[in-house]
């Protein structure tokens, strides 16, 4: 099976500033890929560099075997890229359904985007119940749902998600992890940057453990962790091999 | 006929918007004040100076005096700043220059209204040439423009103006760093207010006259220009700016005589001005002159002396 | 650094020689002209320096004085005092001229003054009507082309006390002028014993053109007559608006800033003058001058002269005259021939008092009638002359 | 424990209805280095801000030097001694690196206007001193070289380093760092610490948020650890290391 | 007696006015983030495009309104991307933005003043007055408040149910998930600036009806016009409807009571002035808290 999604040899940050080192990550189709890590390993950068949010200093994206390196933010979209932001990822004085309206901006013919706006209502109905309230009334984990909502409503082929499970208590958590379960039968492909290590990998089929912005550890989600060494080395407290 | 003469009128001029370019310096180039109302400063300590030397003060007094009420109203000004993004202060303040004008247009009791009040000159020599009387003029308004370009030379070469340039490069990081916002600014719009209500007073008495037109908007919007076109944060660029100006303003006036032009040149003179202003914005953001370093004596010190710093960098 | 400094030391240096340069051997006679091209009155100005333009064309057509070419030296006084000062003193300084028909507003006027006299350059404005400016050291360097507002305040509250009229509103303009028309004429009510009362009073700011609840306070106020003191801009905007509010039925009196057929030009203003004025004052000479400048001013520019067209080119012309008399172009002399100067002007007879102000004191009432021959439809006809000693 | 540099007490704050910081409890003791850990979102950066003033805690009592600081601005806080450096260096990025330190200094005579103008004698004896102690600090985090360039020349790595040396420059009681490792190398960062400890020694106490855990547990004497805006463990590195709870946390639960 | 009717009857004429300037204002403010004093110029423009095509081409109003609506919109967005998007990709500052604006305005209105010259231009179109009950109502007062009520139905139906205007809700909003969602936010922003700067012309054509034209026609009004936009909260439509009768209200009543007491009616322009500082300082973001969805 070809990778739809690849990055090779990556260095990615802000400014001036490089956060992430030579990180390689590939994305098959219908799979789904968790990026794990303490904070400021950089796993958010490194998405973000994908679409244009974060700055790209070297290495190349390819995405179905074309190379999209340096892709303007809202081109990678239409090209069925889906990225769901960790904070501000709902516009908060729009309701949800015109949210989603957002989220189609690129799709044609108002019948699609209809039949597309039910789809979503079907995966989501916790949404469709407050379709006309404004995004910002919804709960935490109702915007959760929205943001990654919108981002479907683009049909992506490929979704990003930035820590989707950050500041949520356990039952939306949950909710959101049953969603993705849903999505990835969908046939899209995921990746999901996450601090709530477990939770992540048990949706996930690979796993990328990131840790002061290079890649410690990558392999199947469920052998991840068996070891206590690879939780100590995780936190950064076990010397590296190297 | 003397054009010299002109040229000493020019000079005054320079001069007195040297001090308010000076001003807007500090409150904007150093504390990162958008006082777009500095017109309603120069207006109150033209109005001080005129009402008071009617009443028989000597000029230095009314000078003084219009500084000081001018410095007060900076300080009623900075209380609603602090809490104002720069836009919103830009507006507010704004509109506050043109209701104080439309009070000492409409209040004849207050300030003679559209008749406005007649100042006489400060220091009249008697039997002097025109010449004489505009060196007079000149000395006069550059001694307080030295005094003024003094203190915020002083101010710009100290840890209070380096404070007060950490603020404007970020309140919030100056503030847990105990440089407290509100007593800065407050104090950067207290002096450059006192300092325009001077230049205020000066034009007051080189004109002998204060009228509600004279204190249109237009003022305010000259005077930025002067600002950033000089460069802000460096008081040479003020006064450079001052000084480019008003010759810009004066020189197209002239040179326009010596030209058959298309079109009508009051139009033109404009034209160019916006043009002028949107090509150093494009393209000399920081104006002529770049910021001012901090020169205070320990640091001359420092750099001078400090082998380790020299061995360092060489 | 050095560059820089290198790039503005150029600057100076192109701009300086031209501000100090001296002009060769006037080839022509010099007339400054200082109008207000910019800001407030920039309308008005426009028009006048036509009128300035006209008398220019007309004085050089009959050979120019003293032998020479006339060159109209036109500043933009900006409508800022200060900034008409600074013309004053470019022409006097600069040019070297020696007489200025100018400057257009009282503000500036009374900065140049002073300054004129210093420097000995006469000046003939042609629309600072403040009577103020009168009592100003240096007047008698001050010459004025137009009446002052007291003479035509006096005039129009004869008025008031001939028609008996005894509630009285104004809307007057919120400057120098309008007050000025106003305070002349609640003196001239007050010294002529007249019992009636003023029920409201409003000062427009000619920027605002949104009258109609001032407009709606003088309705309400139920007043027998209404003063207005405008410009022709601006007063068409008041007259169109009053017409709209239904302020016709109200007799009005209007000024010379209302006069001329610049106000015709808005149907409803030129619709609400023939109903409601009932007299306006303006300065009228005995002939026939007036009309003949009309004729040759639309003939020129396309449009009528409105006010102070006619005395800003009285005012080129007084200075053509008065060099030509004094046989030499200087400012003293010039000053001399001009208190002796006498002629027609397009504004009516011409000459100046002790004070510099002009002597004649004919001023006609005039009223609007529809005339159909006429572009507008409308026309300002004469109802009496009034003679002030 | 009345002798605590920093007493904090039930100290909660909200944005919106969310508990960014929940009842937190906890206290400093003179000297040392102090670690606060937890992941992202746990509250860390927020309680660090309450406590330097630029929120208002909802609930609860912040002590320092016994000295309740709830109500007291930045600026007051500052001069207590109590100071910060921040995660995202805040640097005055048109003032030069020693400009940047200068501005950190506590008690400088010529920070007054009146001074400024007319006792100029007074402060720059002072700032001459100060500027040797600046030399001394910039010298130990290696930004001696760039001393005169403006703090925006300086790299990532070398802005947090002033970030952390302009805390140091104000000569505080207690010194709040937010991650000062973080977007440095490891070598850098280790070196930081190592820095930190000396100063230590010196009478200034450290709190410190910190990611990179193998350096902090290192140095710190105490660490406590947040999760979800509470303080879920405290301990000694080696105690906290040990802890299942503390993988829990950081992994999450399944 | 006060005809307060009449008051209030003439207060809905000033705040459509205001309103139909204030909403490209306000939404350009609150999508680039810099108050535009340039807007003032846009409307005079307007004012001398729709003069130009209604009476010296004579084709009638509406057609005017038009034409000026395109034109004064297209130079609405080249001014944006000559001047202001450039200014801005160079890290300018509001302030910078905000004396650039100033400076487009000199040069506007400038040569708008060497090309129709400074003499006031007036509209031929007439409309009579009648009386309606204890109201003077003339037909244009009615246009233009028609025409602000057309205005705020349509800027309603394109903000709430057109997917250009839920993009500038959202852009305005949050720029950075804008782009994420696929939406061009540099083009939501030219729209917006056509969008601005063409009704601003509606508007600069209406006082020009109402009044007369000359080069400050714009200039005249701009400051209660920012009033408007302050008030009403930046980049929200529903506050400015708001703010703009507020606005026309207080001015009006304003009018009455300087007269009942004594004062200069010249108060009258700095009554919105007054307004505008203390909206600013007392609540800053204007009435935006009661009208969320702008």
């Amino acid at each position: 099976m070809d990778p739809i999604f690849v990055a090779e040899d990556i260095n990615a940050g802000y400014g001036d500033v490089i956060i992430v080192q030579g990180v390689s990550i590939q994305l098959a189709e219908g799979e789904t890929v968790a990026i794990v890590g303490p904070n400021g390993s950089g796993k958010s950068t490194l998405i973000k560099s994908f679409l244009g949010f974060a700055r790209l200093f070297q290495g190349s994206v390819f995405y179905q075997g074309k190379d999209i390196t340096g892709i303007a933010s809202n081109r990678a979209v239409s090209l069925g890229i889906g990225y769901v932001p960790q904070i501000n990822n709902v516009f908060l004085n729009l309701t949800t359904a015109e949210n989603l309206d957002m989220g189609a901006y690129h799709r044609k013919g108002k019948a699609s985007i209809k039949a597309g706006m039910a789809e979503i209502y079907d995966m989501f109905p916790e949404l469709e119940a407050r379709k006309n309230g404004l995004a910002g009334n919804l709960s935490g984990g109702e915007r959760q749902m929205l943001a990654i909502a919108r981002a479907m409503m683009a049909q992506p082929k490929v979704l990003f998600l930035d820590e989707p499970l950050a500041s949520l208590s356990p039952k939306p958590a949950s909710a959101i992890l049953s969603k993705m379960e849903n999505i990835r039968e969908s046939g899209t492909a995921i990746i999901i940057v996450e601090q709530n290590v477990k939770k992540a990998l048990s949706v996930s089929n690979r796993g990328y453990v990131l840790v002061n912005g290079t890649c410690a550890i990558e392999g199947d989600a469920a052998s991840l962790f068996a070891e206590d060494s690879s939780k100590q080395r995780y936190l950064g407290l076990e010397a590296k091999k190297d | 006929m003397d054009p010299l003469l002109y040229v000493f009128d020019l000079i005054v001029f320079i001069g007195i918007f040297g001090i308010v370019s000076l001003s807007l310096n500090l409150e904007f180039g150093f504390a990162g004040l958008a006082n777009f109302g500095k017109v309603a400063f120069f207006l109150i300590g033209a109005y001080t100076y005129a009402l008071l030397s009617q009443i028989g003060l000597p000029f230095y007094l009314c000078l003084i005096a219009g500084g000081l009420i001018s410095a007060i109203f900076g300080l009623l000004v900075s209380l609603p700043a602090l809490r104002l993004r720069a836009d919103y202060l830009a507006i507010a303040v704004l509109a506050f220059g043109e209701i104080l004008r439309l009070i000492v247009k409409s209040e004849d009791w207050l300030a003679g209204g559209d008749w406005g009040i007649t100042v006489s000159s400060a220091i009249s020599l008697a039997g002097a040439s025109h010449r004489v009387d505009a060196l007079v003029n000149i000395a006069l308004v550059y001694f307080c423009l030295f005094i003024c370009f003094t203190v915020a030379q002083l101010l710009a070469n100290s840890p209070y103006g380096r404070a007060m340039r950490a603020i404007r490069e970020d309140e919030i990081a100056a503030e847990t760093l105990g440089k407290s916002r509100a007593k800065f600014k407050a104090q950067a719009l207290m002096l450059g207010s006192a300092m325009a209500g001077v230049a205020g007073g000066l034009y007051a008495q080189y004109l002998h006259c204060v009228l509600p037109g004279m204190f249109m908007p237009m003022i305010t919007f000259t005077v930025w220009i002067m600002v950033l076109l000089g460069g802000p944060a460096n008081n040479w660029g003020a006064l450079l700016g001052a000084a480019l100006v008003e010759i810009f303003d004066r020189g197209t006036n002239i040179v326009k005589d010596y030209f058959v032009l298309p079109i009508d040149p009051s139009n033109l003179q404009y034209i160019l001005f916006g043009a002028l202003i949107i090509f150093v914005l494009l393209y000399r953001p920081h104006g002529l002159l770049k910021e001012s370093s901090i020169k205070t004596k320990a640091l001359r010190l420092a750099y001078n002396g400090r082998r380790s710093i020299k061995n360092k960098r060489s | 650094m050095i560059k820089r400094l290198l790039l503005v030391a150029a600057t100076l240096a192109l701009l300086i020689p031209v501000t100090a340069c001296a002009p060769a051997e006037a080839e022509t006679i010099k007339i400054g002209c200082i109008l207000d091209l910019s800001g407030d009155l920039a309308p008005m100005g426009a028009r006048m320096l036509d009128g300035a333009k006209l008398a220019v064309e007309e004085i050089n057509a009959a050979g120019g004085v003293l032998g020479k070419q006339v060159e109209l030296v036109a500043e933009d006084g900006k409508t800022d005092p200060a900034a008409g000062l600074d013309r004053v003193k470019k022409l006097i300084e600069i040019d070297g001229v020696q007489v200025i028909a100018g400057p257009m507003i009282s503000g500036s006027s009374k900065l140049a003054i002073p300054y004129a006299k210093e420097h000995k350059v006469p000046l003939i404005t042609m629309s600072a009507t403040a009577f103020e400016l009168s009592e100003l050291e240096g007047t008698e360097w001050f010459f004025r082309a137009c009446l002052m507002d007291d003479a035509q305040g006096r005039v129009l509250a004869d008025v008031i006390m001939d028609k008996g009229y005894t509630r009285v509103a104004s809307i007057v303009l919120d400057n120098l002028y309008g007050k000025g028309v106003e305070k002349a004429l609640i003196e001239g009510l007050e010294e002529g014993g007249w019992q009636g009362e003023v029920v409201v009073t409003v000062h427009y700011d000619e920027a605002k053109k949104d009258y109609r609840t001032e407009l709606g306070q003088i309705k309400d106020s139920n007043p027998d007559v209404v003063l207005i003191v405008s410009y022709a801009d601006d007063g068409i905007i008041v007259f169109k608006q009053a017409l709209e509010m239904g302020l016709d039925s109200i007799a009005w009196l209007g000024c010379d800033g209302n006069y001329g057929s610049g106000l015709f030009k808005e149907p409803r203003s030129a619709e609400f003058m023939e109903k409601a004025i009932v007299a306006g004052t303006r300065t009228v000479g005995s002939g026939s001058t007036y009309d003949e400048f009309v004729a040759k001013y639309t003939e020129e520019f396309g449009e009528a002269p409105e006010i102070y067209c006619d005395t800003t080119y009285d005012a080129v012309w007084a200075a053509a005259k008065a060099i030509e008399a004094a046989g030499v172009y200087d400012g003293v002399a010039i000053r001399t021939a001009l208190t002796k100067l006498e002629f027609e002007g397009a504004s009516g007879p011409i000459s100046f008092n002790e004070k510099g102000d002009r002597a004649s004191g004919s001023f006609e009432l005039w009223k609007v009638v529809k005339d159909p021959t006429t572009e507008t439809g409308y026309k300002n006809v004469r109802i009496k002359l009034v003679t002030l000693e | 424990m009345e002798d605590a540099l920093l007493r904090i007490r039930e100290v909660s704050k909200h944005f919106g209805g969310v508990y960014a910081v929940n009842g937190v409890s906890l206290d400093i003791t003179h000297g040392g280095v102090c670690g606060l850990v937890g992941p992202n979102g746990s509250g860390k950066t927020t309680l660090f801000n309450t406590i330097l003033g630029l929120h208002r805690p909802d609930q609860g009592e912040i002590y320092f030097h016994g000295e309740c600081i709830n109500n007291l601005a930045p600026h007051q806080i500052y001069e207590l001694g109590l100071v910060n450096a921040f995660q995202l260096p805040r640097l005055f990025y048109d003032l030069s690196v020693l400009d940047n330190m200068l501005v950190a200094a506590r008690g400088h005579q010529g920070d007054r206007l009146f001074n400024s103008l007319f006792l100029r004698r007074r402060w720059q004896e002072q700032e001459k001193g100060l500027i040797e102690e600046a030399l001394d600090i910039l010298e130990l985090v290696e930004l001696d070289k760039w001393v005169s360039s403006p703090a925006g020349e300086l790299s990532g790595g070398q802005r947090k380093l002033l970030e952390v040396a302009r805390g140091l420059m104000a000569k505080p009681t207690l010194l709040l760092l937010d991650e000062p490792a973080a977007g440095i190398n490891p070598v850098l960062g280790k070196k930081i610490f190592q820095k930190l400890a000396d100063f230590s020694h010196n009478g200034i106490t450290f709190f410190v948020v910190e990611h990179r855990l193998e350096i902090l547990f290192e140095f710190a004497s105490w660490v406590y650890v947040m999760d979800k805006g509470r303080i879920a463990i405290a301990g000694q590195p080696q105690n906290i290391i040990g802890d299942p709870t503390f993988y829990t946390i950081y992994l999450g639960e399944e | 007696m006060v005809n307060w009717a009449q008051v209030i009857f003439n207060s809905g004429v000033t705040g459509s006015l205001y309103l139909i300037g204030a909403v490209g204002l306000t939404l350009t403010y609150g999508l680039s983030k810099f108050p535009n004093f340039a807007h003032a110029e846009f409307m005079t423009l307007g004012a001398y495009i729709g003069y130009f095509v209604a009476e010296q081409l004579g084709l009638g109003l509406p057609l005017a309104l038009l034409v000026a609506f395109l034109i004064a919109g297209l130079v609405g967005v080249l001014c944006y991307r000559g001047i202001f998007q450039p200014l801005a990709k160079r890290g300018a500052s509001i302030i910078h933005l905000m004396v650039a604006s100033i400076a487009l305005g000199f040069i506007l209105r400038h040569s708008i003043g060497a090309a129709w010259t400074w003499k006031p231009l007036y509209f031929t179109a007439t409309w009579s007055a009648f009386d309606a009950g204890p109201l003077r109502i003339t037909g244009l007062w009615l246009w233009l408040i028609f025409a602000a009520l057309v205005l705020s139905l349509a800027m309603h139906f394109l903000l709430m149910n057109t997917k250009i205007g839920k993009a500038i809700r959202a852009s305005s909003s949050n720029p950075e998930l804008a782009l994420a969602s696929g939406i061009n936010v540099d083009r939501v922003i030219w729209i917006t600036w056509f969008i601005g700067a063409g009704l601003a012309a509606v508007a600069g054509i209406f006082r020009g009806a109402d009044t007369q034209i000359w080069p400050m026609t714009g200039w005249d009004i701009i400051l209660p016009i920012f009033a408007v936009a302050i008030l009403g909260g930046i980049g929200n439509f529903y506050g400015a409807i708001a703010a703009a009768f507020i606005i026309g209200l207080a001015e009006n009543i304003g009018v009455v009571g300087l007269i009942a007491l004594g004062l200069s009616t010249t108060y009258r322009t700095g009554i919105a002035f007054l307004i505008l500082i203390i909206t600013l300082i007392v609540r800053p973001q204007g009435l935006a808290m009661l009208f969320r969805r702008a």
